[in-house]
């Protein structure tokens, strides 16, 4: 399998067109993914490979284009549909909790709604409160829904091309600042299984579950650490529902501290869903010191530059949580 | 398909496109739903039904005239208060009541209830629990049959307070824009709840909106079955054409409360008699028997019948198998071990 | 100050009233409220005394109505929105969270956004999975929100009241259960303070942090365990944003054991942030057990009543929970 | 309050009804919206500014047309596109940028930006990053307004493209229902990002849906000032009539990109110059000149003034305070400590 560097958003582009090839009942669906090639040129020049006719540009109507998903993917389709921001979930969570999420329960297996929906999502571009939330934690909340967040260009190929198969409904929150991250990615079609967590780097002091660029951000951090003798175990959580608890538990096992490392607000983020599962699993016993929790501000995300960094965990934050935990000082 | 030499020559379409036997069956559903509702009814005043209902009483006429000519491929998408589009659409009243019972054998395996009862082998994709949730969903379903190249078409239940709801107009507005099939019924029975229409909406009536989208606003007596028949033909027709979406308007009154907690402050006895003068179920039976299509003693027959099948149901469904408490979080994945 | 029974519907409506008596800038909306008395009847004839203008019907709109809430408490006024069922929340999540949580953030502390919703919520009645959900986890997730979940007759008036003050938009989420349930009420108006933990119960042995409905079952399992020898704290939440930790790791550092009890779906429900808390806090040197989560089920809300009741913490569940944890069975 | 003896007999309302120098003051804004977009821009490509913004060069015609006959105490709520309402209602530029460089005295105090920036003090309730945001909270505003009793009124701007947001329909259906004071601006400028009206609705004028909501729907040349102002002053005094809401449709054209990323690939070089040749500004310059009501050196002298209060605007917001990162969670609440 031929491997060539690209782009996380390439990645992107490449899984969808692999789907599209492979099964004519997929298209794509969204604000500006036709001719302008999508807000972060992620769909790119799709429409004029495939035709508007599955590269499909929607009026600005989120509840609309939700519910049209879900019922295109009830009679025969596989929509994929690109939110322009995450932070438009909002107008969409009817559709995408109360129908997508709960049809198939509902309806007592009768159906099923093998639809995507995919999230621009996070801060650092300067675009202020309602184009920076991460609202992942949201959707993990609701049974009936898969939640993913691939933090490279390969797992979010794979993962795209395996949540595409999916027979049910799967989110996916994509990091806007890693657009243009650079990875190797095969280029053969492959998929990476939705739910199985990825040990992003081995260690024995410290386990770190992070999601998303925080992947990146905690393993500049344990960089840094392990030249002062701290060895930290980065764990990229990659599925936010169903969660791979059983890979944390034996992480924790073995280095008997924990810290999680989320963008998405502190407070009821992925984070706290972590340390719950640890506090209350097999592990809690071998924990040697409080669970750390490292998210964002309790705050909405700030237009000003060195406000909007403040709002959400940095490396050198990290590397002094980090610390601190493996030295004992809280 | 005429039943030739029992219909009057100067008898509208209605009369003339289906068989006797058609027409004889159409009647059967409205009494089948109105038997089904009053036997819920009862059954949930017995304390055997838990939750609550939307009863459709006195709209019979507009759940059947829809669905009359749509085929088994066609979708519908349906409402809280959707029992008549239900049986309308081809489903058995006997596992309808083993769903309202709670059991395995209802159509959701006890999991949805009468606000998410549905059909899918007869293409009901669901009542809904969410006021114009069915909209987009209808809309979406369309869109799937135009891309896979299919002459079916999406019919939209919803009520006059759902028009209210931005999902109506968003929906209304991607249908029209991409020439999709889809049919969108408007069952206005005057009242979102407790509120009139008056009160909710500026416009007279809520095929006054369609101009909105560029597509034709029809409004029909809904308690005259053949009118909203007509009425829904043609706009199935156009949408089997691909010309695109239609909104019909079925002036129509639900003369039970809106749910079993309705005290029904907001409207006058009065009012409430004059729409039960305006029965569907006589109507049509007059009709029925003006045109010589059937016998008073038919009609008897007709409904008799489907007494004794929903009282056959409601025995199917108190004899049903109860979901095992172990089993709540079945059928929330599709690749789960069950 | 004269004590009557009340239920909590009759507490709620005598809040309304004595807000809108006090101050003529309050005024309700919502769907029904008007002549129907609301779908659970608790602004019963308020109409009757306030009129139209001050006791609205709205069309069926959500997301509009939450807007003119907001639009109307920038403009002075001091809207109480009652959605019909908290799932409706999902049609207005754009306007409570992009707009009412974060303009007074965005604006730069320029406006407030005075306004209360007030949300039906929970499961229990048969309605399925469409009107039966607990999305208070959703909104406690929230900065620039408040959000209460009251659990008595009197705790609901009072902080009722708060909320009606209270210059930042508060989430008011209302168990429907509740609504019948009696307790004495004070006559007067008073404000009970948001962000104030209440000890339901004072126990040695475990500390039972519990959500609305869910304190009374929690009570009644600490009953049964009191009578084998165990002695439950109950800590009565009342507000999920901000949280009063400090009330919790008190208990807990007496108690040394924690459980969670709440109606909410497990998974990045309540109980995961309160457990998150403490096993980040100076309580976990003091915990000898695991943290114990007792959640809704990662499921929708089923129709059939005894799956109904399988979804959620009932107590039976609750006792046998609580004594392995304490007995050390886990 | 005429410029009498200056204007031609027979001038049309508009020039009637203002002075010479207040429609002197209408073109510095209009400069002023320009020079500031264009300062903004430049500010951004030199990296002195950081996000996006959304010009609206080639809009101030229906900007400043629309605001002019507003008060004070009059509201508006804004879009991403917002620039030109903000000024248009009075806002300090140099305060805008301000806000734009992220400074403690720009109108949020750096929390903001481009996409948020709001003058409560005049009037403006914010510009919206939501499309459609702004439109339920005009109606409560209105809402507020009638409770008051006061006859100001609230004005929504929005765009074409957010007129097919669900929002849109919800908040015009309320507002016409309890006949608020609202006058709904939407500058449709043909686009919603890349997507053409013919492309996102199949009415052929956002202004064709107002009959949905039994408002009245006028479309003016939103190029025009004189165009614009007339038929909004119209609906602003409907409005503090108590008659009710208007929607006044402006056509127009931006004729930079939608934002910083746009490469115009949905549209054609000559459809962007042939807007450019109907420019605002130049249209109302002359239309000012052939009344009598400027002289050529004079509208040199306001386009100067415009240009250099515009530069000490940039000067003043570089020299601003920066906001301390520490207080970060500042004006969450509103009872904190700061
Ligand atoms: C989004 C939403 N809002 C409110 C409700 C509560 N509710 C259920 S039915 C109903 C009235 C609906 O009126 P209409 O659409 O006219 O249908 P009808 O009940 O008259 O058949 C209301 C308010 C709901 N189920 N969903
Ligand atoms: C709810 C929502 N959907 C999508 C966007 C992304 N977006 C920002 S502006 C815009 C186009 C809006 O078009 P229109 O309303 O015509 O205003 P214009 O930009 O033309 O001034 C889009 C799609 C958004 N900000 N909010
Ligand atoms: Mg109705
Ligand atoms: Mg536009």
């Amino acid at each position: 399998m031929s491997v060539r560097e690209l782009t996380y958003a390439q990645a992107i582009q490449e899984a969808l067109a692999q789907a599209m090839d492979a099964d004519p009942s997929v298209f794509l669906m969204g604000e500006d993914i036709g001719v302008y090639g999508g807000a972060f040129q992620v769909t790119g020049d799709l429409v004029h490979r495939y035709g508007e006719d599955r590269v499909m540009d929607a009026p600005i109507s989120e509840l609309g284009q939700a519910g049209v998903a879900v019922g295109a993917a009830l009679a025969g389709c596989r929509p994929v549909l690109e939110f322009q921001f995450s932070d438009f979930a909002t107008l969409a969570m009817e559709q995408i909790v109360n129908q997508a999420a709960k049809l198939r329960f509902m309806l007592g297996g009768k159906v099923n709604v093998p639809l995507v929906m995919r999230f621009p999502a996070g801060s650092g571009t300067g675009a202020a409160a309602q184009h920076s939330q991460s609202l992942d934690a949201w959707l993990a909340h609701v049974p009936g829904l898969k939640v993913i967040q691939p933090s490279t260009p390969a797992d979010v190929k794979g993962m795209l091309l395996a949540a595409i198969d999916d027979p049910d409904p799967v989110m996916v929150f994509e990091h806007k600042l890693l657009y243009k991250m650079k990875g190797e990615v095969p280029e053969e079609p492959y998929r990476i299984p939705i739910g199985k967590a990825h040990v992003a780097r081995e260690g024995r002091d410290v386990t770190v579950v992070a999601t998303s660029i925080m992947v990146h951000k905690s393993l500049e951090a344990a960089a840094t650490l392990a030249s002062e003798g701290i060895d930290v175990e980065v764990i990229d959580l990659r599925t936010l529902r169903p969660i791979d608890t059983a890979t944390i538990i034996d992480s924790v096992k073995k280095t008997s501290r924990l810290a999680c490392v989320y963008e998405g607000v502190k407070t009821l983020g992925i984070g706290a869903e972590i340390s719950a599962r640890i506090a209350e699993s097999e592990a809690f016993d071998y924990l040697d010191a409080p669970i750390l929790r490292l998210g964002g501000a309790e705050s909405p995300i700030p237009y000003n530059p060195e406000l909007e960094k403040a709002a959400v965990p940095q490396v050198p934050g990290i590397i002094e949580g980090l610390r601190n935990l493996v030295r004992g000082r809280m | 398909m005429n039943a030739v030499g029992k219909i009057k020559p100067n008898a509208r379409p209605f009369y003339q496109k289906y068989t006797a036997s058609q027409l004889k069956d159409a009647l059967r559903k409205m009494y089948l739903i109105r038997r089904f509702e009053e036997g819920a009814e009862e059954a949930y005043m017995r304390g055997l039904i838990h939750g609550t209902m939307h009863l459709s009483i006195g709209q019979e006429g507009s759940a059947v005239g829809a669905t009359m000519a749509l085929r088994n491929t066609d979708y519908i998408t349906s409402t809280h208060r959707g029992h008549g589009h239900c049986i309308g659409k081809g489903a058995d009243p006997k596992l309808m009541f083993a769903e309202f019972f709670g059991k395995e054998e209802g159509y959701c395996r006890g999991r949805g209830g009468s606000m998410h009862i549905a059909d899918v082998s007869t293409g009901n994709l669901g009542a809904n629990g969410i006021v114009g949730g069915g909209l987009p969903i209808a809309v979406g379903a369309a869109l799937a049959i135009k891309k896979q190249k299919r002459d079916d078409v999406a019919m939209c239940f919803f009520g006059d307070g759902a028009s209210n709801e931005g999902a109506f107009h968003e929906a209304l507005n991607m249908a029209s824009v991409w020439k999709l099939p889809v049919v969108f019924v408007c069952e206005n029975n005057k009242y979102g709840m407790s509120v009139s229409t008056e009160r909710s909406m500026a416009v007279a009536n809520v095929a006054d909106r369609a101009a909105a989208y560029a597509m034709p606003g029809v409004i029909v007596d809904g308690n005259a079955i053949a009118d909203v028949e007509e009425a829904i033909a043609e706009a199935i027709a156009r949408a089997r054409r691909g010309e695109g979406p239609t909104l019909v308007e079925c002036k129509t009154y639900r003369t039970r409360g809106h749910s079993r907690s309705d005290r029904n402050r907001y409207r006058t006895k009065e009012e409430i008699e004059e729409w039960k003068a305006r029965d569907p179920i006589p109507h049509f039976e007059a009709e029925l028997m003006a045109h010589g299509l059937a016998t008073a003693a038919e009609v008897t027959a007709i409904r008799e019948s489907a007494e004794a099948e929903i009282a056959a149901g409601i025995e199917f469904a108190r004899l049903g198998t109860d979901p095992n408490p172990s089993e709540v979080t079945r059928d929330v994945y599709s690749n789960e071990a069950a």
